[in-house]
């Protein structure tokens, strides 16, 4: 009973709701030393919808990754974003074009509350100085409890309440990296780049996770990059899927083109799925 | 239902057995509620749950590596082959032949692969040749890992670190492996290789192995005895087979409900989970 | 053109025995990741016990005070003092504080330096002593003769015998077994633990022979201005050139040191005269912070991961 | 019966603790010997404690602080051994009135009583004996008019105390027609190569070393390894003692430094202090070798003038009584050891006799040399008077100035009794 | 069951925004306020005032600057001590240069000025990190004080390099007694903890520790490193400055360059370390600590051997005994004691139930 509501119509929303390419990548080559990272990788993400990146381990996922978002310059390549061509520039800049993340290795701030890495994914909104925010009064206390009320809402949404105050340090994996989204997602991003979000949870996390992936793309409509080795959950919610191996590319399509294409049998899945 | 599972267990003399242990982090976090379990010679043992259970801690607790994160075990005993061993160093530990792969990674971030290998095999004091028989084993079982042997281990992608790091693990050639949770990050023909890996190692050579596995299916596919913990308690036990059959376990671990796999997409958002314990 | 390079070749061969200083912090970063503090110390403390038996020993056993017996027997002896201080600091201060953040070890050792002083005066007095190694510090005749220029015969042994240590160490880090699990428990207590690595037994060791370094150390300096407090103080004269090196390369303390000690005597010699002289004091911290600029890991020393 | 109390601010640990080991021996010997051997002053007791400092200036207040009530007429002198604890408190020490004893170190100026009149730079002001140390060299070359045309270089601590040389310096400079080659060496001083190569390169005719701890022996080992002559090496008084030239070994022979109190055990003085003190096993030095050792006597000197200004005050407040600080500083002020009273003391030749008045708190102005032989001190010269026609006046501006910035309206002397 | 929060809800993000949400902690605060500067006042003893308070107080500012710096930003400096040199003499030139400067105002010149140079040295800090860094602070350390020692101008061509405070007046009320400083000096650090409080919660704080523990990630989320660390310094310098300025003008009174020394830097990072890292009342509580800690051991060894141990053997049992208590502090909670603190309170929460 409960597990139908999700109408036909839905689905129809879905493919409806994909738009135009925000994010182009053109020819992105990357290589670290001796060692070939990414080698002419081309490919886009359109408006909303959920893009995933696979590939066995070492493909160059996270690097591709990291080159969206400035951690990484590609030695070549061009990288359109929103038709505004990106030449070498810094993650803070691309933070502050709308694109956020979370990390395969949590790169949550240790020593610091779940509300207040939380709230460091609002930095960019907030305006206010040093000085007002040493009297805090005024001004700055204002911002920060509109704030804090945005973040709350994040909180809700992922269902972390009981850990607000919690170290981040003593949370379990699992909520770490829900904490993480959450993070990412207090920044209202329209890009969302997700690291492996799922490594290490059970089936019942996944299963939460993936849902809070679908409702953010569903009610603020982001658009989602998730790296995840898990297939089921890769085929079950991405739009587009994008298979890299040995820093190439060797497939890109919908889900069920790619699982069926039988270099990315080879290369990554394996006969056993 | 598990009663009958469980005299099985200890009826095939415990190699390794936890008794009652309890352990606090920090003087005040109590996470590890009297949990007691047993790891027969030569098999494997699942130990499930969700996320912070108590899984990693209860590995930790056997290895001892526990005070590195001031944690304690302050009630309880573990004994393996018989002999009490919480109060023995992870040296002495290694030199009987039980190691843990940490959750994680952590490997030596400034050393190359090939030198993470080399320091797993520490405590033994073996000839070159035979060194090298043992490394090249490793590289037989990781391929990928011969690639990247001179590369530092700290730029390697997450999947090649975590092959570095169970590879450094049987380096040592130990008897019994903790495990936690190798199947983290990996692709799905790794994972798959990897179990493939323990069972061979299993069966060639009798290691046993606990290991704490988020990856369910998979898990009670390759081991033979499983526990399930819950908020610092072991709440199910039962052989591998039993358990996944099991259909609490299936709903809630295996994500199968009734009819076969759900899809991701269709999950509903609210709360499903039953709790044995809270 | 004479003057300055006689500037530069005692540069040199000061900077070498800043190497010597360096290597001890070398080691122990290296092995631990802990930035030990406590290496001025452990010199004044070596020095300060050798030159202490040294006093003692003829009394005792009516022996030559002059003659190599005694300077071997005190060598020995106060070696294995510096072993005994190695193993009570990690099984005191080390153990107790694994997997801890560096800071709170750097901190320790901070306290390890008073303790280490307290003990060295307690046991052997606040007397300033004198320290001779037999080779007298004058110029070398044959140089001085045909190029006028004056090169210390004290300095060139010193240079020979760091050489020969940072050689013997960096093959020892690179090459054997301890020395790669020197490295592994540098990058991660807890990893080095798991694969069981006996942390205790790595770590008595690497003190033990830092303590054999910072006794070489304390000879030679004791020897050029006396066994006395202030040999704490060449722990200063390390740093720049530890940073420059980098922290964790055995030949980059030699190589930083002979670049700290040449251009921090040029500098002042040459710029010093312009702004009131005494730049010694900061001048190679400056230049270690300008070379920073460019390589943040010193010469030689390991790059800093952070990948996401 | 009374006691009279004394607080030491002490320094036994540290970069200097070696020297602080043998001053406050030597100090602290002697007024256990006058306790004694005489019972104290006039039946009064003299009492101390100590109060490690470490040379820290902080630490330095604290124990001020601290030792300000003990006893009970309160702390009566205060000698800090350090010129920034001396400045520290300089203020202070007038508020409280307690006398500030500063013996060959310290603030210069305060050598003017009037503006000063609770501080005590006794003896010798860094300034007379850098003029002392010209008058030398010029006794040497035959005249101070000699040192026309001569170079000498001076090597100082880089430091604030290292800079007191140079105003005076240039000074003398331009009177007597020298040319003075300023070298700095950076705290702490252990290394001084390229300093004795421009030495090397510049050739002076004499080298003033003006230097404190380590920097004292590895001044004197690296001149002898860049081959300059040891003989035309002359110290302060803080870079001649046995603790800067035994540490340097065989290259501290010939150095000859300055000083306002020699070494040697034999005098009646200190062989009274191994008699009374050390006989009863009551001495306060670990090591017993270094009693008479210049830093060891300078200790003694230390004592003896505390001691003999509270009989002095005694004089006047009433024999036998405990004083109070006040009355103490009368007996500073109203000092007069003259020959008589220092062979009376078992200190002739010991330390020069001493006088000091309202306006002139310095007193002697006089310091001798000596010379190492490789194995100890020995006088090479008599008392020698640094030339008060340039140091007075320098003394008295500095002082003035002072005076100006602080408000304070400087006593009149004839009115003082 | 004193301590419990249970039964106090918060029903806006204004009252949990507070800095004390917990009622017992406010109450405690404010007691602990109003006995420091009320009954102190009356009861403590010029020693204490002068030798104790006044020194622990201001050390305390200058453990809250570097606590900025190291503990909140994580940039691990040993310099401390310079920025505290600039801020005393800044703030005296200004006295010294312009007529009927007011001392406030001075002393927050002083802060700036130090802030100034602080920002100077932290650009380094863009691309050095951890102990590297470290040493590199050492290059301010030296230098500073050499400037100051060198330019005779910076302490008024004294030749001693001495610089003498002028009295210190505010609005014709002279504060010149032991009380009246210590006083203001309770004044003006309570002032600035309470603003260092409120920097550390707001977002300028969270930037700094986003900072500490992952400055990748930081960037990513639209971080500006530079700016974090930077600000950083300058915040932690300004704080070390105004300490300077008050160590000279309520404390000592007479300041010279050398007085800031190494040692002083290390002692400072001592009182946040043993104190507590992160953590504004760690800075007291190591402050006070570090301050007493030498005091109490010389008295004691008076009180025990005095006459009995030789004196240099007890002054190096002192410096022993202090080595030790450090170590044994850092391994008994190498958090500090500011964490003992929190884990006394957890205790009690959970009083009288073990866990
Ligand atoms: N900063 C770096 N320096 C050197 N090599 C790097 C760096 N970053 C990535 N590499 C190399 O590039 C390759 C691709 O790495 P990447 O992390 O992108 O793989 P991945 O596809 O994310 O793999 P995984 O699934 O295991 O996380 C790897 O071989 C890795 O060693
Ligand atoms: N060092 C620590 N200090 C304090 N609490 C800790 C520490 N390590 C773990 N915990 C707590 O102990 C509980 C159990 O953690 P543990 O890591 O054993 O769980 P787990 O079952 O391995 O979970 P996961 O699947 O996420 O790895 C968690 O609630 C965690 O917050
Ligand atoms: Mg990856
Ligand atoms: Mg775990």
């Amino acid at each position: 009973m409960m597990m139908n509501d999700m109408p036909q119509e839905a689905v129809q929303e879905q493919t409806r709701r994909i738009g135009d390419v925000v994010l182009d990548l053109q020819n992105i080559s990357l290589s670290f030393g001796g060692v070939k990272a990414l080698t002419n990788i081309s490919f886009d993400v359109r408006e909303h919808e959920i893009r995933s990146i696979i590939g066995p381990n070492g493909a160059g996922k996270s690097s591709m990754l990291n080159v969206i978002n400035g951690v990484y310059h590609p030695q070549e390549g061009r990288i359109l974003f929103r038709g505004e061509e990106r030449r070498k520039m810094e993650p803070h800049v691309a933070a502050a074009q709308g694109i956020a993340r979370t990390f395969q290795n949590i790169a949550l701030f240790k020593g610091m509350s779940v509300l207040d890495n939380i709230m460091t994914g609002r930095n960019l909104k907030m305006k206010c100085g040093l000085l007002a925010h040493a009297m805090f009064w005024g001004p700055a206390q204002k911002e920060e409890i509109e704030h804090r009320k945005k973040v709350e809402e994040v909180i809700d949404f992922l269902e972390i309440q009981s850990i607000r105050k919690t170290p981040v340090g003593r949370l379990p994996y699992g909520l770490q990296k829900r904490v993480e989204l959450g993070r990412a997602l207090a920044a209202e991003p329209s890009l969302l780049l997700l690291d492996e979000p799922m490594a290490g949870m059970n089936v019942e996390e996944k299963q939460d996770m993936c849902r809070f992936i679908l409702d953010v793309n569903d009610q603020f409509g982001t658009t989602i990059v998730l790296i995840e080795h898990d297939m089921g959950v890769v085929m079950d919610i991405s739009d587009r899927v994008v298979v890299l191996d040995y820093g190439k590319k060797i497939g890109d399509g919908a889900p069920d083109e790619v699982k069926n294409n039988p270099e990315v049998i080879a290369a990554y899945l394996g006969t056993s799925h | 239902m598990n009663t009958a599972t469980h005299t099985a267990a200890s009826a095939a003399a415990p190699y390794l057995s936890i008794n009652n242990v309890e352990v606090i982090y920090d003087h005040v976090i109590l996470v590890l509620k009297g949990v007691s379990l047993q790891v027969p010679k030569g098999k494997i043992v699942a130990l499930l749950g969700a996320n912070g259970a108590g899984k990693s801690t209860t590995l930790k607790s056997i290895s001892n590596l526990l005070r590195a994160e001031r944690g304690d075990v302050t009630k309880g005993s573990i004994e393996f082959k018989g002999a009490r061993i919480d109060q023995m160093t992870p040296n002495d530990l290694v030199k009987r032949g039980v190691i843990q792969v940490m959750e994680g990674r952590h490997c030596f971030g400034h050393l190359s692969i090939e030198e993470n290998l080399l320091t797993g095999a520490y405590t033994r004091s073996i000839s070159r040749a035979e060194l090298k028989d043992n490394l090249e084993k490793v590289y037989h079982y990781f391929p990928r890992l011969k690639q990247r042997r001179s590369s530092q281990a700290g730029y390697t992608s997450g999947g090649e670190q975590q092959m570095c790091a169970i590879g450094r693990a049987l380096m040592a050639k130990p008897e019994m492996i903790l495990l936690d949770e190798p199947s983290m990050g990996l692709a799905p023909q790794i994972v798959e290789e990897i179990f493939e890996i323990v069972k061979d190692l299993n069966t060639k050579e009798q290691v046993s192995f606990l290991l704490a596995e988020q990856n369910t299916m998979v898990a009670l596919r390759y081991a033979d005895f499983g526990y399930i913990m819950e908020n610092g308690r072991i709440v199910m036990e039962g052989d591998a087979k039993e358990l996944a059959t099991n259909e609490d376990v299936k709903e809630f671990y295996l994500g199968l409900a009734g009819e076969g796999r759900k899809s991701f997409r269709d999950v509903k958002h609210y709360r499903r989970r039953k709790r044995w314990l809270s | 053109m004479q003057f300055f390079f006689e500037v530069l070749i005692g540069g040199l061969l000061s900077g070498v025995l800043y190497a010597l200083v360096a290597l001890g912090f070398v080691l122990i970063y290296k092995a631990s990741g802990v930035f030990n503090f406590a290496q001025g110390a452990m010199v004044f403390f070596a020095a300060l016990t050798f030159v202490g038996f040294r006093e003692l020993l003829p009394g005792l056993t009516g022996l030559d005070p002059e003659g190599a017996l005694v300077f071997w027997m005190a060598f020995v002896l106060a070696l294995g003092a510096m072993i005994v201080l190695g193993i009570l600091t990690e099984k005191i201060v080390l153990r107790p504080l694994v997997n801890q953040p560096h800071i709170t070890l750097f901190m320790a050792t901070i306290g390890l330096t008073f303790l280490v002083e307290g003990i060295a005066q307690g046991i052997w007095g606040a007397n300033v002593r004198g320290l001779s190694l037999g080779i007298a510090d004058e110029p070398v005749e044959w140089i001085m003769d045909s190029a006028n220029m004056l090169v210390s015969k004290f300095d060139l042994f010193a240079a020979a015998l760091a050489g020969v240590l940072v050689a013997s160490l960096a093959l020892f880090f690179q090459y054997t077994k301890v020395g790669r699990a020197l490295r592994a428990v540098a990058d991660d207590h807890q990893a080095a633990l798991s694969i069981g690595i006996p942390l205790q037994q790595i770590w008595a060791i690497v003190w033990a022979v830092a303590g054999f370094v910072a006794l070489v150390a304390g000879l030679i300096w004791g020897a050029r201005s006396g066994v006395q407090f202030a040999l704490t103080f060449t722990a200063l004269k390390a740093l720049p050139v530890l940073i420059l090196g980098g922290f964790t390369s055995v030949p980059g303390a030699i190589v930083g040191g002979l670049i700290i000690g040449a251009s921090e005597k040029l500098a002042e010699v040459y710029i010093g005269p312009f702004v009131g002289g005494g730049i010694e004091g900061w001048f190679p911290y400056m230049l270690a912070l300008a070379f920073l600029l460019v390589r943040p890991e010193g010469l030689f020393g390991e790059r800093h991961i952070d990948r996401v | 019966a009374s006691e009279q109390f004394i607080g030491l601010p002490s320094y036994r640990v540290g970069p200097f603790g070696s020297n602080g080991a043998s001053l406050y021996g030597g100090w602290i010997d002697y007024m256990a010997m006058i306790n004694e051997r005489d019972g104290g002053i006039n039946g009064v007791k003299l009492s101390w404690e100590e109060c490690e400092t470490e040379y820290n200036n902080a630490r330095g207040v604290e124990c001020y602080e601290r030792l300000k009530g003990k006893g009970a007429t309160g702390n009566t002198v205060f000698q800090p051994l350090s010129t920034g604890i001396t400045y520290s408190v300089l203020e202070k020490v007038a508020q409280d009135k307690i006398p500030m004893v500063t013996i060959g170190y310290g603030r210069t100026d305060a050598a003017d009583g009037r503006v000063f009149p609770w501080v005590f730079p006794m003896i010798s002001t860094y300034w007379t004996q850098a003029s002392a140390i010209i008058n030398y060299i010029g006794s040497k070359e035959g005249g101070v008019d000699k040192l026309k045309g001569k170079k000498i270089g001076l090597l100082y601590h880089d430091s604030a105390y290292g800079k007191e040389s140079h105003a005076i310096l240039d000074k003398l400079a331009s009177k007597h027609g020298f040319t003075v080659e300023k070298i700095a060496v950076a705290s702490p001083g252990n290394e001084q190569q390229a300093q004795w190569l421009q030495i090397r390169q510049a050739k002076p005719d004499y080298v003033i070393l003006w230097g404190w701890g380590v920097m004292n022996a590895t001044a004197l080992r690296t001149a002898q390894k860049t081959g300059y002559p040891r003989e035309k090496v002359i110290g302060v008084w803080w870079s001649g003692s046995e603790e800067d030239t035994v540490p340097a070994g065989d290259a501290a022979k010939g150095y000859t430094a300055a000083g306002f109190n020699v070494a040697g055990a034999n005098y009646p003085v200190v062989q009274d202090i191994q008699k009374h003190v050390y006989g009863k096993s009551k001495g306060n030095m670990e090591d017993k070798g270094r009693v008479g050792s210049v830093l060891y006597n300078r200790g003694v000197v230390h004592g003896i003038i505390t001691v003999e200004a509270i009989r002095k005050a005694q004089e006047k407040y009433g024999k036998g009584k405990a004083l109070t600080g006040e009355q103490v500083r009368w007996g500073f002020e109203n000092l007069d050891i003259d020959d008589k009273r220092l062979a009376a003391l078992g200190a002739a030749g010991f330390m020069p006799d001493l006088k000091i008045t309202c306006a002139d708190h310095e007193g002697a102005g006089k310091v001798k040399f000596q010379q190492w032989d490789g194995a100890k001190w020995t006088v090479v010269s008599d008392w020698i008077s640094g030339d008060q026609t340039v140091v007075r006046p320098m003394i008295e501006e500095s002082a003035a100035a002072y005076a100006k910035e602080k408000g304070i309206t400087p006593r009149d002397c004839s009115k003082e009794m | 069951m004193l301590y419990r929060e249970a039964g106090q809800f918060k029903a806006s993000y204004i009252e949990d925004q507070q800095i004390f949400p917990i009622r017992q902690d406010k109450i405690g605060f404010i007691a602990i306020l109003a006995f420091f500067s009320l009954v102190v006042p009356m009861i403590a003893s010029e020693y204490w005032l002068q030798a104790i308070l006044i020194p622990v107080l201001i050390f305390s500012l200058a453990a809250i600057g570097l606590n900025i710096l190291t503990g909140y930003a994580g940039q691990l400096s040993l310099g401390s001590a310079a920025f505290m040199a600039v801020g005393a003499f800044g703030a005296y030139n200004f006295m010294l240069r312009i007529d009927g400067m007011p001392f406030i105002a001075a002393l927050i010149l002083g802060g700036l000025c130090a802030a100034l140079v602080g920002i100077a040295f932290g650009l380094p800090s863009l691309r050095i990190k951890g102990f590297y860094l470290a040493v590199a602070t050492l290059a301010a350390q030296f230098f500073i004080v050499w400037a100051l020692v060198k330019f005779p101008w910076f302490s008024n061509n004294s030749t001693s390099g001495v610089i003498s405070a002028q009295k210190v007046e505010i609005l014709g009320f002279a504060f010149d007694t032991p009380v009246s400083k210590y006083l203001l000096t309770l004044a003006v650090v309570a002032v600035f903890a309470l603003l260092a409080k409120n920097l550390v919660r707001t977002t300028t704080g969270r930037s700094w520790m986003a900072v500490r523990d992952m400055d990748v990630a930081a960037e990513v989320i639209g971080i500006r490193p530079m700016r974090a660390k930077l600000s950083a310094f300058a915040v932690s310098s300004f704080y070390c400055g105004v300490a300077g300025a008050l160590y000279a003008y309520t404390y000592l009174g007479t300041v010279e360059p050398e007085g800031f020394s190494l040692d002083l830097s290390f002692r400072i990072l001592f009182m946040i370390i043993i104190g507590g890292v992160a953590s504004i009342m760690g800075s007291f509580l190591g402050a006070a600590f570090i301050v007493l800690l030498p005091i109490f051991l010389n008295v004691a060894m008076h009180a025990l051997f005095a006459g009995t141990m030789p004196a240099g053997l007890a002054s190096n049992l002192e410096l022993i005994i202090f080595g030790g208590l450090i170590i044994f502090f850092l391994i008994v909670e190498p958090h500090g004691l500011a964490r003992l603190w929190q884990i006394g309170k957890e205790k009690l929460r959970l009083w009288p139930f073990p866990h």
